[in-house]
């Protein structure tokens, strides 16, 4: 019981550091049409500057914020530079160039950085380890949960409750619409491109103390990214909320208990070997049933 | 007395709280032209989709020639004989106009796939396309981008294809939409000719088409008939009027 | 252009010869196999807007059941080559028949997962190699041609591209083909015509994945050796950019893409370890400015 | 017409591009390494102890005969390693081969090599398949036999006195391989086997599963980016205080211990060559690789520093023709070189007969380091030597 309580709260804190990244990915899809490969990138990027500045001597928060400020102005720049060129161009030629982007982004990392991988150290503050029922459990991991919960409620407020959230809503549904209000939508494009790459600069910033920060370490995340978006509904921000939880729970779930079930219905041996391919293709068969269940998942954005 | 070739029974349909469809009835007889007429929002072209299976009722049956086909698909509704045309043209965008027709021609054998000889070069598929274009008027832009022809001609298009299919219903959402005058005058002489053959579903905003064109006029108010009959009666009907004529 | 590029393939194994360079006919042999798939992926992608994210999954599948059948002591062409496209095509009508539920991004994604789902099986199968992949004891043999010798193989893979880009370029003008095209720009006139797009595009994506299988026998021959990585979402990627690098929906610009690709490689990886920054700028240049790919450089401007 | 020329032109550009990289005389060293993914520093300190050697001969030969590295990125896939060697065989006839990191690229690319008549010096990978019957005249492994890793490390395991271990290893067969190896050596019970995915990056299903399972100590096989993000993990969910972490020398290095901060103190290993060993060799090499590089250096960068010296050591004896095979071979068999490790030499099958270490990760002066603490096997050879009819 214990055991289930830690591991449901381990999907919990990947599921919200998972939204973060869904969050900004699903924004620019549902708004600019883009499909960005180079999100990752972003993520990568908000890490390895919250390693660096924490190396300097920077107090964590002040690393963190510099990561997310790092990616949002690479965001900024990728969007001005390239992503601005690829709206209303077809999903091909996007995925294309952003790939070239996941390219540079990791060769400009190997010559600035080497191909090292980074330490960033948790703060001694949040170093330990607190008492919840009978076991204990990371200090730093409830934190990156209650980031992640508080900067998609921030987010869901922000969306709802500002005119340029509105903007952005409208922006999701009605493209043509807001042009038409005289908004200008350069800019919102730009704007809402860096708020995702922030995002994703942020969870790798918050991240960085508990993974290895190191090259490609956006790909692997990006593709679970695509994973939890498209199961909630490409353009949804509740649907991403939604998918990435489900993907962090069904994933470390999936781990923790596949293996052991099996192990009680089949010899050691095969349920070794299965049980490793299945809780790695969990996810995947997670995201083919949702689509064939409902093809546009499961909050469907209705303009697109 | 014949059996109706289309028969609606009971037809219903909601989005949501608003009743775009509501319980609908009516026979078409073959041979006949039906003009559905109504305000905006009525749901005419919410029917003609249930019609042609692109939107599926929430109640009631459709039948042709007394086969129900209201659980039917779209491609097989269109394979038992009823075409259409879209209030959007709605054509393949980068294909001449004879490759359209000519698509529209195989139709006719969509169940048999033919992998190996040019379909380009297949009389069997550009002579009754070009016959079909030149009964709409456009054999000198047989070869012309289906996107680079104007809109008048986009829409003659798209009746070529639906006689290419010698379907035995067409259902016409619109065919005069944003059309100029003359242009709406040679689409009203074309529609005049092909009635003769073949029987008619239309949609239109266009009262004098109305008048020349339709055997039977429906009114559709949110959903339901509040009239049918000839032209002239429907027009002097008070509740159309009030409902509809009247804000003219 | 193609009678060129039909003299460039015979010269090849000609001008290797009388240089002494026999890596050329083993890098032309890479490149042909490639430009199989390209082209295969080009038939689904280019004329019938399915945009398959895991077609390298039904190259892995070809590649291990050619590899399985050798290693088990069958090495008859006409078994193995055969065998492939059979267990190919059985996926492809699988995947395809769930996957054609959805499409744009969304069609993506649920190939993606596929794809996935191939990949971690060929690594959870332990008995064929795991990660560690199956080593092929020896090529498939035909009769009175011995496949061993790299010039023969390389002119029968020469051969089968011809043979498939023959093939395709007739299907892709056949009635089938004008249905699967017209579905691809306007899936509702063609359903509102009475043809059942879905069968159609079904159709398509087993032809396509069949091909793909064959060219996975091929390489499995070719290399001797098949591994998971045949079947990794990155090779996915591969193919899809060979496909748009070399000009979408034109058939031969699967093998320019495939030649540029894997040329450029081995052209730059020898004059810096940083080869992929130089990719990643070339590849959202020719995104930007070259808007028909290769192909459309060499055929300069498209007449219909 | 222009079109045709244009893929003429085109493809002449390719072949002459192609041929201008063959010039003919020094002899070709193909090293195929991993440089890029997570595991892309294994394969760069692999090359850089490798050129540090032939920097010491002035940074263009090796054995006083003239040679050229070809060092190429196999990125990890075994196919990829296969299509370079096939590159190096073909394009520049190189017959002598070194540099892999990875046991599945080392069992798609070296077997090939081999049948072609090629020589190959392994520095780091040397799975079983390749040991006893599988073994070769013309296969040299100058790092470890791939299971000497674990069996060290289990035997370090049961001389420390843990009863009760869980064992962690990727989902792949050299993570089954490590698991067996470890297991032949320690004797203890083992509460849980848990094998975690290659391209994992978070452990926390997996450590829960640890702490469940109560053992003494822990024992994992991740190399690269894998045990650095498990290290920290391992340590930030509160489990370093309640249970000893004994690791292998993949497992354990600079780089992970550099990467993961204050979480491997402590930490047990067990390794064939430690930083801090006494041999002239050893000081030489770690002076010459800081003050080139500027970073402590690997177990990976130590073996590419060997086995550049024992390919020296073959290269001088037939001063540099390869075609006498034959002498070549024999030289290459006595290991005439100072290696870093001390006492080295080759077994009858031509894999590493070497003493291995316990280690432990300390702070020292501000710097946490790897330590030798004593030694846990003198002399191991493999279990499958009886098999080689070498």
């Amino acid at each position: 019981m214990t055991l289930a309580l830690e591991q449901t709260l381990n999907g919990l804190q990947f599921g919200v550091m998972l939204f973060l990244l869904a969050a900004g990915l699903t924004l620019v899809f549902g708004i600019m049409g883009v499909i960005n490969l180079a999100h990752g990138s972003m993520y990568m990027i908000g890490a390895y500057v919250a390693a660096t500045s924490a190396e300097h001597g920077a107090p964590f928060a002040v690393a963190v914020l510099a990561g997310a400020a790092a990616a949002a102005v690479a965001g900024a720049v990728v969007e001005a530079v390239v992503v601005r060129r690829l709206y209303g161009r077809n999903h091909l030629d996007q995925v294309l160039a952003t790939f070239g982007l996941i390219l540079i982004a990791n060769d400009g990392v190997s010559i600035v950085w080497g191909r090292t991988p980074l330490e960033m150290k948790i703060p001694d503050a949040l170093a330990g380890a607190v008492p919840i029922f009978d076991i204990s459990y990371p200090v730093y991991r409830l934190l990156l949960i209650a980031c992640g919960v508080a900067l998609a409620v921030a987010l869901a407020f922000f969306v709802a409750r500002t005119r340029l959230g509105a903007l952005i809503r409208a922006g999701a549904t009605h493209r043509e619409l807001v042009g038409a209000l005289g908004v200008n939508i350069v800019q919102l494009n730009t704007i809402v491109f860096a708020l995702g790459a922030l995002l994703a600069g942020v969870a790798g910033a918050l991240l960085a103390p508990i993974l290895s920060v190191q090259i490609g370490m956006g790909e692997q995340v990006l593709i679970m990214t695509f994973v939890a978006i498209v199961i909630g509904g490409l353009g949804s921000i509740r649907g991403a909320f939604v998918g990435a939880l489900a993907i962090g729970l069904v994933d470390t779930l999936g781990r923790a208990y596949i293996p052991v079930l099996l192990r009680a219905v089949t010899t050691p041996d095969l349920a070794d070997t299965l049980g490793g391919g299945l809780s790695a293709i969990a996810i995947y068969v997670l995201m083919a049933v949702v689509l064939i269940w409902k093809p546009r998942g499961l909050f469907p954005v209705s303009s697109r | 007395m014949t059996e109706p070739l289309l028969a609606v029974r009971g037809l219903r349909k909601a989005f949501g709280a608003l009743i775009v469809t509501d319980k609908l009835d009516f026979d078409l007889a073959a041979g006949e032209t039906l003009a559905i007429i109504g305000p905006n929002g009525a749901g005419k072209t919410t029917l003609i989709a249930q019609l042609a299976g692109d939107v599926r009722p929430d109640a009631g049956t459709i039948a042709l020639n007394g086969r129900p086909i209201v659980h039917e698909p779209a491609d097989v509704r269109a394979r038992l004989g009823i075409a259409r045309s879209f209030q959007i043209t709605t054509v393949v965008p980068t294909f001449s106009a004879e490759d359209n027709v000519a698509l529209a021609v195989q139709s006719r054998t969509a169940m048999q796939m033919h992998f190996w000889q040019p379909a380009r070069a297949d009389e069997r598929l550009r002579e009754p396309a070009r016959a079909a274009l030149e009964r709409v008027g456009l054999s000198a832009r047989a070869g012309v981008r289906a996107s680079d022809l104007s809109h008048g001609e986009a829409r003659a298009l798209e009746i070529a294809m639906a006689l290419a299919c010698r379907p035995m219903v067409m259902l016409l959402d619109e065919p005069m939409a944003g059309m100029g005058h003359d242009e709406s005058r040679a689409m009203i002489d074309l529609l005049r000719t092909i009635k003769t053959e073949t029987t008619m579903v239309l949609i239109e905003h266009d009262m004098d088409a109305v008048a020349q064109l339709a055997d039977r006029v429906m009114v559709l108010v949110a959903g339901r008939a509040v009239a049918s009959g000839a032209y002239d009666d429907v027009r002097r009907d008070p509740v159309v009027r009030d409902a509809y004529l009247g804000e003219n | 252009m193609y009678l060129a590029t039909l003299l460039v393939l015979v010269a090849i194994p000609i001008l290797a010869a009388i240089f002494g360079q026999p890596f050329w006919v083993n890098a032309a042999t890479r490149i042909v196999i490639y430009g199989i798939v390209a082209m295969s992926l080009d038939l689904i992608v280019g004329y019938g807007a399915m945009v398959s994210f895991g077609h390298a999954a039904f190259f892995a599948l070809g590649g291990y059941v050619a590899g399985i059948l050798l290693t088990n002591g069958i090495d008859s062409a006409f078994v193995t080559w055969p065998a492939a496209m059979l267990a190919a095509a059985l996926l492809a009508a699988g995947v395809g028949a769930l996957s054609l539920r959805t499409s744009g991004v969304y069609f993506i994604m649920i190939t993606l997962a596929f794809g996935q789902m191939v990949y971690y099986a060929s690594v959870g199968l332990k008995m064929f190699g795991g990660t560690d992949g199956l080593p092929v004891p020896a090529r498939s043999t035909l009769p009175l041609i011995d496949l061993r010798d790299a010039t023969v193989f390389y002119i029968v893979c020469t051969v089968v591209l011809v043979a498939f880009f023959v093939i395709a370029s007739r299907l892709v003008e056949s009635r089938f083909g004008m249905v699967v095209r017209g579905a691809a720009e306007s899936e509702r006139r063609m359903t509102a015509l009475g043809f059942p797009v879905a069968r159609y595009r079904l159709v398509a994506f087993v032809i396509a994945g069949a091909v793909a299988g064959l060219a996975g026998a091929l390489w499995a021959d070719f290399s001797r050796f098949v591994s998971p990585d045949m079947a990794s979402w990155t090779r996915s990627g591969e193919f899809l950019v060979m496909v748009i690098l070399g000009g979408i929906g034109s058939l031969a610009g699967g093998l320019y893409g495939a030649a540029v690709l894997t040329g450029f490689e081995s052209l730059f990886s020898g004059f810096t370890e940083h080869w992929m920054l130089v990719l990643g700028i070339v590849l959202i240049l020719i995104v930007l400015f070259a808007k028909r790919g290769i192909y459309g450089v060499l055929a300069g401007r498209r007449h219909d | 017409m222009l079109q045709f020329r244009a893929v003429c032109a085109a493809f002449i550009a390719l072949l002459l591009l192609g041929t201008s990289a063959s010039a003919a005389d020094p002899v070709k060293i193909g090293f195929i390494t991993t440089l890029s993914t997570s595991g892309g520093y294994l394969g760069e300190d692999a090359r850089d102890g490798f050129l540090l050697a032939m920097a010491e001969e002035g940074g263009s030969s090796l054995g006083g005969v003239p040679v050229k590295l070809l060092v190429e990125d196999d990125g990890l896939m075994p196919a990829k390693g296969k299509e370079i060697a096939d590159k190096m065989v073909l394009q520049d006839k190189a017959t002598l081969f070194t540099g892999i990191i990875y046991s599945n690229v080392d069992l798609a690319v070296v077997p090939g090599l081999l049948a072609g008549g090629a020589t190959y010096v392994s520095l780091n990978a040397a799975p079983s398949q390749l040991a006893g019957k599988g073994c070769n005249k013309n296969y040299f492994v100058v790092s470890w036999m791939n299971d000497n890793l674990h069996e060290a490390t289990g035997q370090y395991a049961q001389t420390l006195g843990f009863k009760k271990m869980v064992l962690l290893a990727p989902n792949y067969p050299a993570g089954k391989d490590a698991i067996n190896g470890f297991k032949r050596f320690y004797h203890g019970t083992i509460a849980d086997e848990i094998y975690t995915s290659l391209d994992q990056t978070d452990f926390s299903a997996e450590l829960a599963r640890v702490r469940a399972d109560q053992p003494d100590a822990v024992f994992e096989f991740l190399p690269g980016g894998l045990g650095i993000n498990f290290l920290k993990q391992f340590s930030q969910a509160g489990l370093k205080s309640k249970m000893k972490l004994v690791l292998s020398a993949a497992s354990l290095e600079s780089r992970i211990v550099s990467a993961t901060g204050d979480d491997t103190i402590g930490v047990y290993g067990t390794a064939h060559w430690v930083q801090d060993l006494p041999y002239p060799a050893n000081k030489k090499f770690v002076a010459g690789f800081i003050a080139k590089y500027h970073r402590d250096p690997t177990p990976y960068a130590a073996m590419g520093y060997d086995t550049a010296h024992e390919i020296a050591s073959g290269l001088r004896a037939v001063g540099g023709d390869l075609t006498k095979a034959d002498a070549f071979r024999a030289a290459l068999k006595k290991a005439n070189f100072a290696s870093v490790r001390g006492n080295f030499r080759f077994g009858s099958d031509q894999e590493p007969i070497e003493d291995w270490y316990s280690t432990q990760v300390v702070k020292r002066g501000g710097k946490n380091e790897i330590v030798t603490i004593g030694k846990v096997a003198r002399d191991l050879g493999n279990a499958y030597t009886s098999l080689c009819p070498l």
